[in-house]
């Protein structure tokens, strides 16, 4: 009996939890809900693209309705569809790809629910929607390109390694393909490059990259296709006495994409060689003005591509572009935040 | 105990009944019903119906094989596999400059798309294939299991990796698109108030109830499951009836990757890459024993429905996002802590052994 | 002779994932010579250690009969709950750890009375748990990465007597605790004995329940220990960071011989092998530069074929092991 | 007389308002052996619950050495001095014998949570030396005999200082030379003073050892009184209520001249050699053997769950080539195995769905859907469950698990009678059943015998073959060594051909064990 009333103890409980949960929700009529649906928050990049969009948002009262795909294209299908049914005003969306991103504009479409498609393109224009997107195939390539650059003052061959994501997500592709394009560019000056997976995995990345460099030593141009892995690259080189700052004989180029605040950092201390920046908060925020806008208006299908340009955050254009870096702001603040 | 006996005679029939989890789920979804009014509008209702749909036809297959006493991991890779083996007999163009590296460019696929691209009978033999292919991953896993004896546990999770790096590796991390749009129609089309994913899965469900319950081969999964030495002796081709198990749930799964892949409108290599333990999950939910030989198709049921009301709930609320996972569990918990008590109440009231 | 050909038959089969570690070593070996370099298997022993000391604690669970999903989730939550206590507080190393485990522990003994007080399944507790953790993970990181500082980074590349680095000392010390744990005390012999039948165990006048929930508990804090040293490897604990590990640790529990029907198995040399073994595979690929897209096909059939080999070990001892009635001439 | 040490007073029981005990009262001197016995039901297990704790009586008090005794729970008892020794032994067969016997309390090395492995192996040695066991302690349990494993039963409780000691069937499992150890072991026990209580359902073993018997019916104590004051037939009255005239049924039929099933030189290396023997229609052939002996491997190969070598099997004439379950099924063969619980039931299915297993393709409809007709199969299994008097609740609900032994053996004969048997194997078909349950299924044997089915009946009860046999056939070493008609019977000649080549798989299983 005792066991059942700890039962029915622990039922009560719960309940009131989900109740309690529920109740956060502050009807305000003509309030404006907006369904922001994102794929997974693992690396830096994501993470801060959610806080701004979602502190953006409810500072300027809107309510906002946050769910997590876990990477999993169908999951996110069914939240937006769970999502319209409960009449939001408008969703942000960053897609697991462009082929589901299409499939879900349609279904916005027919609800008739402006939809914004934040970073990742639909796979086609097939559909309307307001879609912010920065080409990674490009930004990639610009980063390595100088990379490259900054190689060829060295007068030697390099042995190029790229830490290839997960093979599962487009972005990793099309980051790899970039690499290729400009390495492919300077045949003279490259080798074969080396291939290490990293499934977007810290450990594995870890592991892959130890051995790597253990058969192939002589590695000294490193291209990482996320910059969340730089404290794994930093715990593989600095042992083997190559964790080195620009000038150094023994530094290795690095390189990445993304434009986080550890890049940032690295960049400042001369270990990083170049980074391929999206502007996040350009792109945060044309896709809410945009959509606030839109909803505003009573569009039901709004059509626009805003493109990011992005650039490849270098040595050499630190000094003027450096605030243009989203990591570097992010930084930034956070100092403020802490000398106050 | 007085008490117990007269007051509390329906509520314990109520949790002793088959159909605990049922009234469970549709007390849970009052609840919600309660503070968001919207949970039984129409609409709601028609996207809590197209979710359960493909999430049965995976429990159903899911269900076989943990009758016989087995478990099967590499669902969601077969998913993967079929759907872009599909994809890949009936889309209906592709880029050259994302494909023309494809290990199969040339080959099975190219410019004009699919191999019968165009063709009337695309659609048709692309389902074909759908499902040749995943009963066919399901027979190797059964023939692992049964013939060469090895743990079920561990054959599932070796070709769940194995089918799931095949996809990639076949479409080098490409979705497959676009597909006809009467493959699409599947997914998404109605013919009145029925849509084809009802249609397909109901009959399915109607099929695997007629064979769990009706037929010999049902009786001999659960023999197999519940004791196989006794299963063997009394004449029960208990291999074949493992191998069996095995390949109807890569069919099943096949026919999820058939919905899925129609509803997202592509062949996608990752194709319910998460959903394994929802499957496994709502299986176990209803009731269906992870130890073999117990499990009904209604079970299957009710835990999807379990399954999908509270993912519907939660996509709801205005929490956040890790609270929403947080809770997600705790609620599994609380279901499971229930359906826990109901066992022992109904050890309690169970008839006395050796009674005369 | 034919005896003795049995014999020798049965100490090649009794040491089959020593062999198939050997014959692993030989195939990389011949394709990829650099792979066999001492520096390399060092590697992949470090690399190994952390996913080791988890299916370390994972076996407790297996060999009760149990199982336990929800590791990679604590490995999370500890680790994030020990890295913020570094980073805002300023917490040294020494107690960071000691947190990282408490963390770990309460996080088992959640699972420990879900499933000996709350009856509830395994599969089932330890998947609520999985989900839920996570939850309360990214609660505390609200999903950034938490990077440990420096000093404690530092660990994970140095060594002991610059012999050995400090996650291998680690995990020998693990392995060498968990064995005497369940060879030379009383809960680990109980720990098999339950894992053989619950009924009879509680027969014989062994609390069931505590037995089990002492394994839980272990569990949850090798899984936490598991993912420190893990961290202090990586310098950082990012949001993916324990997802999709307890397959791992499952996996190596298993290919060394450890029984998901509970009651056999070993952690040395089993758990120690499966677990280098899983590592060695990756490590071996990288070296020999296999198309990316190829590595999940050849890990998937080389484990494929170790599992079978070890299936085919235990028909064949199954047979050995009958008793003959008649001596044949 | 000396002091008692166990008493029951007037201890009452009952579950759901059905006494399973009423008013039990009963002193053990003390030293002394109680032989219990009762049919299943009778309520000897929720005496002996009773007292280890695992139920609490309604009513009534025990006594311990004088000293009220309330357990709560199993420990209790274990820490009063009462061992079990149980029907399915408790030990775990994944460890060595000296982790059985220390499960629960190893000694400990200074007081640290580390084994004192030397003091455990030198104690552990001691006691199995006090059983008459010689093995290292470190040997797992995997590889000993059944009664190797019952000596470490009493080893453990010897280990724990147990001053009661409850043997539950001891000898079930046993070949006669583990059996006449056992005994031995157990009058040394008594010797030293302990109490034994001794629950049976082998009357012989009973009275060849018991001091007091005590038979309870129906929960209530019938008789108790001085071990010889008691003969068979007494016991057997005193258990059922009525007197049985004989232990076995008179048989009304002879066999048929038809030979039905012809086994020719089957061998299969270290298994059997070289076994030929015909079974005629309407036949019951016996075959006696020890454990060990090859009987139950004879069968299994003849019913085709094991290869045979060289040799034939020919059923009705023709050659059954290498034989599957299956198979055998469709030449009408039925083998009741040894071991009901693992080999032979569902326990958790319906009692139905238990009957009707084997021969659900009769049931089938629609063609190759194989759609089972249900009315007509649970008619068919419930006429079979009437036929064979099984008593349970309603046969499509009540659990196999639920029945008692004897009941459930005859769900496993319903099974295959079902199938129409020609042949029906069986293995040990009384072993663990009451004196009542016997009696019908010898009925239930004969009377397919006059059916004209042929039965091979194999066991290790000479006096059950020799009640219920036209012919036996003696194994030993796997090996047929003599054969005996119903006319020639006789007890020793019997054994000595069973005993005969018995030296040589002594040696053949210490080899084994090299």
């Amino acid at each position: 009996m005792r066991k059942a009333r700890t039962g029915f103890l622990t039922v009560a409980l719960a309940l009131t939890l989900l109740i309690g949960g529920c109740n956060r929700q502050d009807e305000e009529p003509g309030q404006i809900t907006i369904c922001f649906a994102f794929q997974d928050l693992e690396t830096e990049y994501w993470v801060a693209a959610h806080k701004a969009i979602t502190e953006t948002l409810r500072a300027r009262n809107i309510k906002v309705l946050e769910r997590n795909a876990h990477q999993d294209a169908n999951r996110q299908f069914e939240q937006i569809r769970d999502a319209i049914a409960q009449d939001v005003d408008g969703i942000i969306m960053i897609p697991q790809d462009g082929e589901s991103a299409l499939t879900i504009i349609g279904e916005a479409n027919q609800a008739g629910i402006p939809i914004g498609v934040f970073n990742r393109p639909p796979a086609d224009k097939s559909k309307p929607a307001l879609v912010v997107v920065a080409d990674n195939e490009k930004i990639a390539e610009e980063a390595v390109a100088y990379m490259a650059k900054a190689a060829s003052e060295l007068n030697r061959k390099m042995t190029p390694l790229i830490l290839v994501g997960d093979l599962g997500d487009q972005n990793s592709i099309e980051r790899r393909d970039g690499f290729y394009r400009a390495v492919n560019a300077h045949p003279e000056l490259f080798k074969k490059p080396i291939e290490v997976p990293t499934k977007w995995d810290a450990a594995t990345t870890l592991a892959n990259l130890e051995a790597a460099l253990q058969v192939t030593p002589e590695v000294d141009f490193i291209f990482t296709s996320s910059d969340f892995l730089y404290p794994q690259i930093k715990a593989v080189l600095e042992p083997l006495g190559r964790w080195k700052p620009k000038g150094d004989p023994d530094h290795v180029v690095l390189g990445g994409v993304d434009g986080d605040s550890t890049a940032y950092r690295l960049m400042k201390e001369g270990y990083v060689d170049a980074t391929g920046v999206q502007d996040l908060f350009f792109e945060a925020n044309a896709i809410m003005d945009a959509l606030v806008e839109a909803i505003k208006s009573g569009q039901r299908t709004p059509e626009k591509w805003i493109q990011d340009p992005g650039f490849a955050l270098t040595q050499e254009n630190m000094p003027q572009r450096a605030m243009d870096m989203w990591g570097c702001r992010i930084l930034h603040e956070e100092q403020s935040n802490e000398a106050r | 105990m007085k008490l117990d006996n007269t007051l509390l005679r329906w509520p314990k029939a109520v949790v002793l009944s088959n159909h605990f989890i049922l009234v469970l789920t549709v007390l849970f979804f009052l609840v919600m019903w309660g503070i968001y009014p919207h949970m039984a509008g129409r609409r709601n209702l028609a996207n809590l119906l197209s979710n359960t749909w493909p999430l049965l036809a995976l429990v159903l297959g899911q269900m076989f094989v943990l009758i016989v006493g087995g478990i099967d991991l590499s669902q969601t890779s077969i998913m993967a596999v079929t759907s872009v083996l599909g994809a890949m007999v009936m889309a209906t163009s592709l880029e050259p400059t994302r494909f023309a590296h494809n290990p199969l460019w040339g080959v099975l696929i190219s410019e004009q798309g699919g191999w019968l691209s165009g063709s009337p009978w695309a659609v048709p033999v692309a389902v074909l294939s759908f499902v040749v292919a995943g009963a066919s991953i399901g027979l190797l896993n059964g023939l692992a299991v049964a013939k060469l004896r090895m743990p079920p546990f561990m054959v599932t999770l070796v070709t769940m990796s194995f089918f799931s790096g095949l996809a990639i590796y076949l479409t080098q991390s490409e979705n497959v698109r676009p597909l006809p749009d009467s493959f699409i129609a599947i997914g998404k089309g109605t013919l009145g108030p029925i849509s084809p994913p009802m249609l397909i899965v109901v009959v399915l469900a109607l099929l695997a109830f007629v064979v769990l319950d009706r037929s010999i081969l049902g009786r001999w999964f659960y023999a197999v499951g519940q004791n196989a030495e006794t299963a063997k002796i009394s004449g029960v081709p208990t291999k074949r009836v493992i191998v069996l198990a095995y390949a109807f749930s890569g069919l099943c799964a096949a026919v999820g990757a058939i919905l899925y892949s129609a509803r997202l409108e592509a062949g996608r290599p990752t194709l319910g890459r998460n959903l394994l333990l929802d499957v496994i999950g709502a299986a176990v939910i209803g009731g269906i024993s992870l130890f073999g030989g117990k499990g009904k198709v209604l079970w299957a049921v009710y835990g999807v429905l379990f399954f999908v009301v509270l993912d519907n709930s939660l996509n709801k609320m205005p929490l956040d996002f890790y609270s929403i996972d947080i809770i997600k569990g705790a609620v599994i918990l609380l279901a499971a802590l229930l359906d826990a008590l109901r066992t022992r109440l109904s050890l309690y009231h169970a008839p006395l052994a050796g009674a005369p | 002779m034919n005896e003795r050909r049995n014999k020798l038959v049965s100490i090649l089969l009794n040491n089959m994932p020593m062999l198939l570690f050997v014959l692993l070593l030989i195939a990389f070996g011949a394709i990829a010579p650099e792979s066999l370099q001492y520096q390399n298997i060092e590697n992949a022993f470090k690399q190994a250690s952390y996913i080791g000391i988890v299916a370390i604690g994972m076996t407790f669970v297996l060999l009760t009969g149990g199982i336990d999903l929800s590791v990679g989730s604590n490995m999370y939550v500890s680790a994030v709950i020990a890295g913020l206590a570094m980073q805002r507080y300023s917490v040294g190393a020494g107690p960071a750890l000691l947190l990282c485990l408490v963390v770990g522990a309460v996080f088992g003994t959640i699972n420990a009375i879900a499933v000996t007080k709350l009856r509830i399944l395994p599969f089932v507790a330890t998947l609520a748990m999985m989900v839920s953790g996570r939850g309360v993970g990214l609660m505390f990181s609200k999903s950034r990465a938490v990077a440990f500082p420096d000093p404690v980074t530092g660990l994970g590349s140095a060594e002991l007597f610059s012999l050995l680095p400090y996650p291998i000392v680690i995990f020998a010390l693990v392995v060498g605790g968990a064995a005497l744990l369940l060879h030379r005390t009383q809960l680990g012999r109980q720990i098999y004995a339950l894992g053989y039948d619950k009924e009879v165990a509680r027969k014989a006048g062994i609390n069931a329940d505590r037995v089990q929930a002492a394994a839980y508990i272990l569990c949850g804090l090798f899984a936490a220990l598991g993912g420190f040293v893990s961290v202090v490897q990586l310098g950082n604990v990012n949001a993916g960071f324990g997802k999709g590990d307890e397959f791992d640790a499952i996996a190596a529990a298993v290919l060394g011989g450890v029984s998901l029907f509970g009651g056999v198995g070993r952690v040395f040399p089993g758990v120690v092998l499966g677990a280098v073994f899983i590592q060695a595979i990756s490590i071996g690929l990288v070296s020999a530069q296999v198309d990316l897209y190829l590595h999940p096909l050849i890990t998937a059939a080389v484990i494929f074929s170790a599992v079978l080999a070890d299936s085919l070990r235990n028909t064949y001892l199954k047979k050995l092991s009958r008793r003959n009635i008649r001596l044949e001439v | 007389m000396t002091r008692s040490a166990l008493e029951f007073d007037r201890v009452s029981k009952s579950f759901f308002g059905v006494a399973a005990l009423s008013d039990v009262t009963l002193s053990i001197p003390e030293g002394c052996l109680l032989g219990l016995i009762g049919e299943n039901g009778a309520g000897k297990s929720t005496l002996m619950n009773a007292l280890a704790g695992v139920i609490t009586p309604d009513q009534g008090t025990m006594r311990l050495f004088g000293v009220p005794f309330h357990p709560t729970c199993p420990a209790d008892a274990t820490r009063a001095g009462i061992a079990f020794i149980h029907q399915e032994l408790n030990l775990f067969s994944n460890l060595s014998v000296v982790d059985n016997l220390y499960i629960d309390g190893f000694p400990r090395l200074c007081r640290l949570p580390i084994i004192d492995k030397r003091k455990a192996y030198r104690q552990a040695a001691e006691l199995l030396t006090a059983v008459d066991l010689c093995l290292s302690p470190a040997t797992p349990i995997e590889l000993l005999t059944p009664g190797e494993r019952q000596l470490v039963e009493i080893a453990k409780a010897l280990g724990r200082n147990a001053r009661i000691i409850i043997f539950d069937e001891p000898t079930t499992s046993l070949t006669a030379a583990e059996r006449s150890k056992l005994f031995q072991v157990i009058d040394n026990l008594r010797r030293e003073g302990r109490t034994i209580i001794y629950i049976s359902h082998s009357l012989d073993d009973v009275l060849r050892l018991a001091d007091t018997i005590a038979v309870l019916r129906d929960g209530k104590l019938v008789s108790t009184g001085p071990g010889d004051q008691y003969s068979a037939n007494r016991m057997v009255a005193d258990m059922v209520g009525r007197e049985i005239a004989q232990m076995y049924p008179a048989r009304a039929s002879a066999p048929g001249p038809e030979s039905v099933l012809d086994v020719k030189s089957l061998t299969q290396p270290g298994m059997i050699k070289d076994i030929s023997f015909t079974l005629h229609e309407g036949e019951v052939l016996g075959v006696f053997g020890l454990m060990g002996s090859g009987r139950s491997e004879l069968a299994r190969i003849v019913y085709g769950l094991d290869p045979f070598k060289s040799g034939s099997i020919r059923v009705r004439g023709t050659d059954a080539g290498a034989p599957s379950p299956i198979r055998s099924i469709r030449n009408g063969v039925a083998f009741v195995t040894e071991n009901r619980r693992q080999e032979g039931l569902l326990m958790e299915a319906p009692v139905s769905e238990n009957i009707d297993l084997s021969s659900l393709r009769r049931y089938a409809r629609y063609g190759s859907a194989r759609i089972i007709d249900r009315r007509a199969a649970l008619k068919a299994a419930r006429q079979m469950a009437e036929s064979l008097q099984i008593k349970s609740g309603s046969i499509d609900r009540h659990r196999a698990k639920h029945l008692s032994g004897g009941n459930q053996q005859k769900v496993v004969i319903a099974k295959w009678l079902l199938t129409d048997p020609g042949i029906l194997i069986l293995d040990e078909p009384t072993r663990g059943i009451d004196v009542g349950a016997k009696y019908e299924l010898y009925s239930i044997i004969n009377d397919l015998a006059s059916r004209g089915t042929a039965i091979l009946y194999i066991s290790s009860e000479l006096e059950e073959l020799t009640g219920m046999c036209d012919r036996i056939l003696v194994m030993s070493n796997g090996e047929i060594q003599a054969q005996f008609r119903h006319s020639e019977f006789d007890q020793e000649s019997v054994l000595q051909a069973a005993f005969r080549g018995r030296t040589t798989a002594n040696q053949t299983e210490a080899n084994g064990e090299n």
